[in-house]
């Protein structure tokens, strides 16, 4: 092990002694090391790395013969027309593909791969010179741009379908179903309604989830005329939050009903916001809690308050970690695709639900991609059916991303 | 002023942990503490990050590309503020839809590639062991229950007949991923307490070796 | 009812001024008291079960407490607990072993002081192993937190092996580059240059003068990157960014929690070893022979488990009993 | 008009940056996004620090129930507002950093925020509990297999599993308690959390399109002002 140790040291002084005088070992000063050497990489290709913005370049070679019991790694070396070399990377051994991506475009490059030896580096030839240059579409990810466009045409026409007068069918969801009961139950108790949208910003897709979602809640508290309480941990959510409450107090008939305070800020923090909705849940408590949105360790904590108090409870979440303790303590719980869906599902809008359509389609594809995919791959694998190779390829080449 | 760091600390901790009591004084105390303190700490974090560091160096560093830009974001932050204005208080929606429609155009495609696509991709790949026995049962119960939780998810068509029965199996396997996540988190929260209490007794009443 | 409230936090503040001022310390059980308290705390069990079963479930305040004396309880025993290296954390301990002296290893903290008792011991066991080996960390946070929680590990190093206090440089050896806000953006920008996203270390010294960043100018010169996670940003967003597009070779700790979500990831191979929660950095500690805190509180910590496992046997059985009887 | 304006903004940046991820020289765009979203953010902490500071004001003006609390609150915030725009006990000057070692920012973010925030955080383990005794229960299948699940990852983490089934032969290791954990963790578990994924996928990009062509705008507000 000692010796192992020793070895690399010395190998790793070598690597720097060697990489500031690499150009000159190259061109002769072979005889300078007297002990044996590894034997070097060979066919050091670099070039262009294809459908980026002229950012890298990729650098592919042989192993060395010695790969791996006689050597430490490889080193590679970067220079530009005239100038020197340099070390721009170690790597371990079985190595044989570096992404050089810290280049200047429209900059000639040219590289060679070091094997490092326990006695010191063997340099390979140079490769050719590579120019990194940027490509205007990335035709790299044209399978995502296919199902992308598959999938929202797919949305889009169902959405037009919808809106020509044709009936969809959407399955009831339990939790949505409960909501207007939910709110019912607040009126008749005269109690809030507990409002939650996660404790993300704007910028996460869950929030604007939750806000859509509470356009849609905040119009049966409207016709209601129940009572909704909305504490909430980033300003641009009261913001947002504010405009929502707002517009649909309007559509419902009442502007007068709705109030400022209904949405509060409390702090960005997330354990100093759960205190704070904690503490509301004890003192106001709430007859209904939603949930709705992204949340993270305190989903238990508010969930249980929830139900100390009482409360009818229903949440939902895109997140698989906190989804088993809303399960478990919230009456009812959206989870992951049911939460985006959500809001279409309740505004009864046939275009939006047109949409939910869509996503069926999505999940068609994705279906028939798994069935597909794995039948061929049991029979090609498997049971070494020849014919089904290129079936596999093609969903392999369908579903992977570059 | 560390004895006294210390005793604060104990007393703030002794504080919430009495909520699970029953609400009282000393939560509410810690809990206004809380609130007050952080909303200031998040503040001041901003602002000098976001808008000294990242704004005002920005467009004072004449070499920025992004200059520009930053002046627009200027600009709609300074919309947002006109909510306090009555009159133009319309403007502030610019703003909102400008974060929302960037968000949902952004995160659009890094769901749909990261979640959607990939994890196709991913389920039928082979696997690094295929071969064995075992791994063949693996890599089909993997198959099998996303494509039972995906018919689980759909909206078209209500649970019934063999339909039905295909998203019931992908309930279950929702139900393992559940379960496998509470399994999971148990442990984790209880080392939060560990180390509170490590914080009570070691720390604060040195009883601990 | 106020008298009774006063009576508790009295009685409460009472016996902790003792603790501080009068019990001897610390305190260690005899492995007699150690298993008389064990036994102990069982018949409560029991107890609770009977009362369950007779259809009188006990508070939740009774929960709280009986979770509280069992967390608490271990801290004073001396038991020994046999540990199972999994394949993950073993895959960590094998790539960090198989670096050579001087490779440069990124190493983010993204988490801060509420995930500390799982994290920190990975943080420190590994901070450790790396000093003692030569091996050169650059430190970062994706979390405003996390460079202070990287200063303690360091600290905790020194102190534990205070030899490494002269040996280890600041600026040559390792460097805490502080946290930048922008989540993955972060990242991402790091792809194209580290000194973009930091222009100075926490101490204000300029990128360009740090000896150990002489030659680091993106992950293309980093050997090797470890991630200590408690959530977002996080293990995700580093395998999103960093491992997806630059090829940076990455592994992972943490919490147990945030673990089952990287499992994917694991499994497609685009993560090198995983390392979750306090048993996960209690094998760790056991690979690096380093142990510290968390084998201490691995015992606390079985406790707390036998309990919930108890108490989740408990509800069921007696959930059981009785829809048999109303059937 | 002021209904119009913000629904064409939403659908122009919406697609643009949809698109952008196919056009390699408009990647930057994602990112100067984070770069945007920082900057409003501030400017709205505005109007949510001034909702803080109204609320709390008042309360204690009218005399409410507890308005003593809100004092603290107040006072806290001030203060935190005070040290940290000034830069108090930091390095002097506007360069240094708000939250160096010394500064009371920093002084109170270790004393007051870190104590706080971890105990809130670890109550959790006393939730957990509770939620144990009273809420997983076998009610019916889908229950059973949750609790199953989670039992045997419960025992698999921990030392337990290994002392229960160590015995167990090395033929059928699959059965001992740590390695079936890493098993439900590996298969079905990965199963169910992809079919969450990519459902939640699927999900957002529907989401996202009703949003960019404009057929969900309640967050836009009402139409009279």
């Amino acid at each position: 092990m000692l010796n192992r140790v020793l070895l690399l040291c010395l190998a790793l002084v070598w690597t720097v002694s060697v990489s500031v005088t690499a150009q000159d070992v190259a061109e002769g000063g072979i005889d300078t090391l007297s002990l044996p050497l590894p034997a070097p990489a060979q066919n050091v290709v670099a070039a262009n790395h294809v459908y980026d913005d002229g950012e890298v370049i990729d650098v592919n070679w042989d192993k060395s013969p010695d790969d791996p019991e006689n050597i430490l790694g490889y080193i590679v070396y970067r220079a530009e027309t005239d100038g020197a070399f340099d070390s721009i990377r170690t790597l371990l051994p079985g190595e044989t593909f570096f992404s050089d991506d810290n280049v200047e475009d429209e900059i000639p490059y040219k590289y060679q791969i070091g094997v490092i030896g326990e006695n010191g580096v063997s340099l390979s030839g140079e490769s050719e010179l590579a120019v990194a240059t940027w490509e205007l579409f990335n035709f790299g990810m044209w399978n995502t741009f296919l199902w992308m466009f598959v999938f929202c045409g797919s949305v889009i026409g169902f959405i037009i379908s919808a809106k020509s007068g044709r009936k969809l069918y959407i399955r009831k969801i339990g939790g949505l179903e409960a909501l207007e009961e939910a709110v019912g139950r607040a009126t008749e108790m005269g109690r809030p309604i507990l409002f939650i949208p996660g404790i993300l910003d704007m910028d996460d897709v869950q929030t604007l989830a939750a806000i859509t979602i509470l356009g849609k809640v905040a119009r049966v508290v409207a016709d209601y005329d129940s009572k909704i309480r909305m504490p909430v941990s980033r300003s641009l959510v009261l913001t947002a939050a504010r405009e929502t409450i707002k517009e649909s107090y309007t559509s419902a008939g009442r502007p007068d009903g709705y109030n400022e305070d209904m949405v509060q800020y409390v702090t960005d923090e997330q354990f100093g916001y759960v205190a704070a909705v904690n503490g509301i849940m004890v003192r106001e408590k709430p007859a209904t809690c939603l949930y709705l949105g992204a949340f993270f360790a305190e989903s238990l904590i508010l969930a249980e308050t929830g139900n100390s108090i009482g409360a009818i409870q229903i949440a939902g979440t895109a997140r698989p970690g906190q989804l088993p303790f809303f399960v478990a303590a919230c009456d009812y719980t959206l989870i992951g695709e049911e939460l985006f869906a959500a809001s279409a599902y309740l505004s009864e809008d046939p275009k939006q639900l047109g949409s939910l359509k869509g996503q069926d389609v999505g999940k068609v594809i994705a279906m028939f991609g798994l069935l597909v995919g794995t039948a061929a791959m049991t029979l090609s694998v498997a049971w070494q059916v020849p014919a089904t190779q290129w079936i596999l390829d093609l969903m392999n080449n369908l579903f992977t991303t570059n | 002023m560390e004895t006294f760091g210390i005793w604060l600390a104990a007393l703030l901790t002794i504080g919430i942990i009495s909520f699970l009591y029953k609400d009282n004084v000393l939560y509410k105390a810690c809990e206004s503490i809380f609130v007050g303190i952080s909303a200031g700490y998040w503040f001041i974090t901003y602002y000098w990050d976001n808008l000294y560091r990242k704004f005002y160096l920005g467009v004072t560093d004449m070499d920025n590309p992004h200059r520009f830009f930053l002046w627009i974001a200027f600009a709609l932050g300074v919309m947002m503020l006109t909510r306090l204005i009555g009159k133009i208080g319309w403007l502030s929606r610019w703003p909102l839809a400008f974060i929302v429609g960037a968000t949902a155009g952004l995160y659009m495609m890094t769901y749909f590639v990261s979640n959607a696509f990939v994890q196709v991709g991913a389920t039928i790949k082979l696997p690094p062991d295929f071969g064995s026995v075992g791994s063949y049962i693996s890599f089909g119960m993997i198959a099998l229950g996303t494509f039972s939780g995906l018919v689980y998810f759909f909206f078209s068509k209500e649970h019934k007949g063999v339909f039905g029965g295909t998203a019931k199996l992908g309930i279950w396997f929702l139900m393992v991923t559940f379960g496998a996540s509470f399994g999971y988190t148990v442990m984790s929260r209880m080392s939060l307490m560990l180390g509170r209490l490590d914080f009570l007794f070691g720390e604060w009443l040195g009883m601990i070796n | 009812m106020k008298t009774k409230e006063f009576i508790v936090t009295a009685i409460i503040i009472v016996v902790l001024l003792l603790c501080k001022f009068v019990l001897p310390k610390p305190i260690q059980f005899s492995p007699t008291i150690s298993w008389i308290v064990t036994i102990l705390l069982g018949l409560v069990f029991a107890f609770i079960f009977y009362l369950t079963i007779k259809g009188k479930p006990v508070e939740r305040r009774i929960v709280f407490l009986l979770v509280g004396i069992s967390l608490v309880v271990p801290f004073f025993m001396q038991f020994k607990l046999p540990l199972k290296i999994s394949p993950e954390v073993q895959q960590v301990y094998d790539k960090l072993a198989s670096l050579p002296p001087g490779s440069k290893v990124l190493a983010s903290f993204d988490y801060d002081p509420p995930s500390a008792p799982e994290l920190q011991p990975m943080a420190e066991a590994f901070v450790k192993y790396a000093f003692e080996h030569d091996i050169k960390i650059i430190m970062m946070g994706l979390w405003p937190q996390g460079p202070q929680q990287a200063n303690q590990a360091v600290e905790a190093a020194f102190e534990e092996n205070p030899a490494l206090r002269d040996q280890v440089k600041y600026g040559v050896d390792y460097v805490n580059l502080g946290f930048q806000s922008g989540n993955e953006f972060v990242v991402l920008r790091m792809g194209e240059s580290f000194k973009s996203m930091f222009p100075s270390d926490l101490n204000y010294t300029p990128y360009d003068s740090i000896p150990l960043l002489k030659n680091v100018s993106n992950f293309s010169n980093i050997d090797w990157s470890i991630n200590f996670s408690a959530g977002k940003p996080g293990t995700v967003e580093w395998i999103q960014v960093a491992v997806d597009r630059y090829n940076l070779p990455m592994s992972a700790g943490n919490t147990a929690v945030q673990a089952p979500m990287v499992y994917p990831y694991l499994n497609a191979g685009q993560l090198l070893g995983l390392m979750g929660g306090m048993s996960g950095a209690a094998e760790f500690e056991k690979l690096t022979n380093l142990p510290g805190k968390a084998t201490t509180f691995l015992l606390s910590q079985t406790f707390a488990h036998v309990v919930v496992i108890l108490f989740i046997i408990i509800g069921n059985v007696a959930f059981l009993r009785s829809r048999k009887e109303t059937k | 008009m002021k209904k119009q304006i913000p629904i064409l903004i939403t659908a122009t940046v919406g697609t643009v940056l949809v698109l952008s991820v196919f056009f390699p020289p408009a990647k930057m765009l994602g990112e100067d996004f984070s770069l945007f979203f920082d900057i409003i953010a501030v400017f709205a902490f505005f109007l949510g620090g001034g909702n803080l500071v109204r609320v709390h004001f008042i309360k204690v003006y009218r005399r409410k129930s507890d308005w003593v609390y809100s004092v603290v609150t107040l006072v806290g915030f001030t203060m935190m507002l005070a040290s940290g725009l000034f830069k108090l006990g930091g390095p002097p000057g506007i360069s240094g950093s708000v939250t160096a070692d010394g500064s009371y920012l920093n002084t109170m973010f270790i004393h007051i925020i870190a104590p706080l925030s971890s105990t809130m955080y670890a109550l959790l383990a006393f939730f957990v509990a509770s939620a144990s005794y009273r809420a997983f229960r076998a009610k019916n299948r889908e229950a059973t297999i949750l609790l199953i699940a989670a039992f045997v990852i419960l025992l698999g983490r921990t030392p337990l599993g290994m002392m229960a089934t160590g015995w167990v032969w090395e033929s059928l290791s699959i059965f001992q308690i740590p390695n079936l954990a890493v098993w439900v963790m590996n298969v079905p578990n990965l199963a169910g959390q992809r079919s969450i994924l990519i459902g939640v996928g699927l999900g957002v990009v529907a989401m996202s399109l009703r949003l960019i062509l404009g057929m969900d705008r309640t967050y836009l507000g009402g139409d009279n002002d």
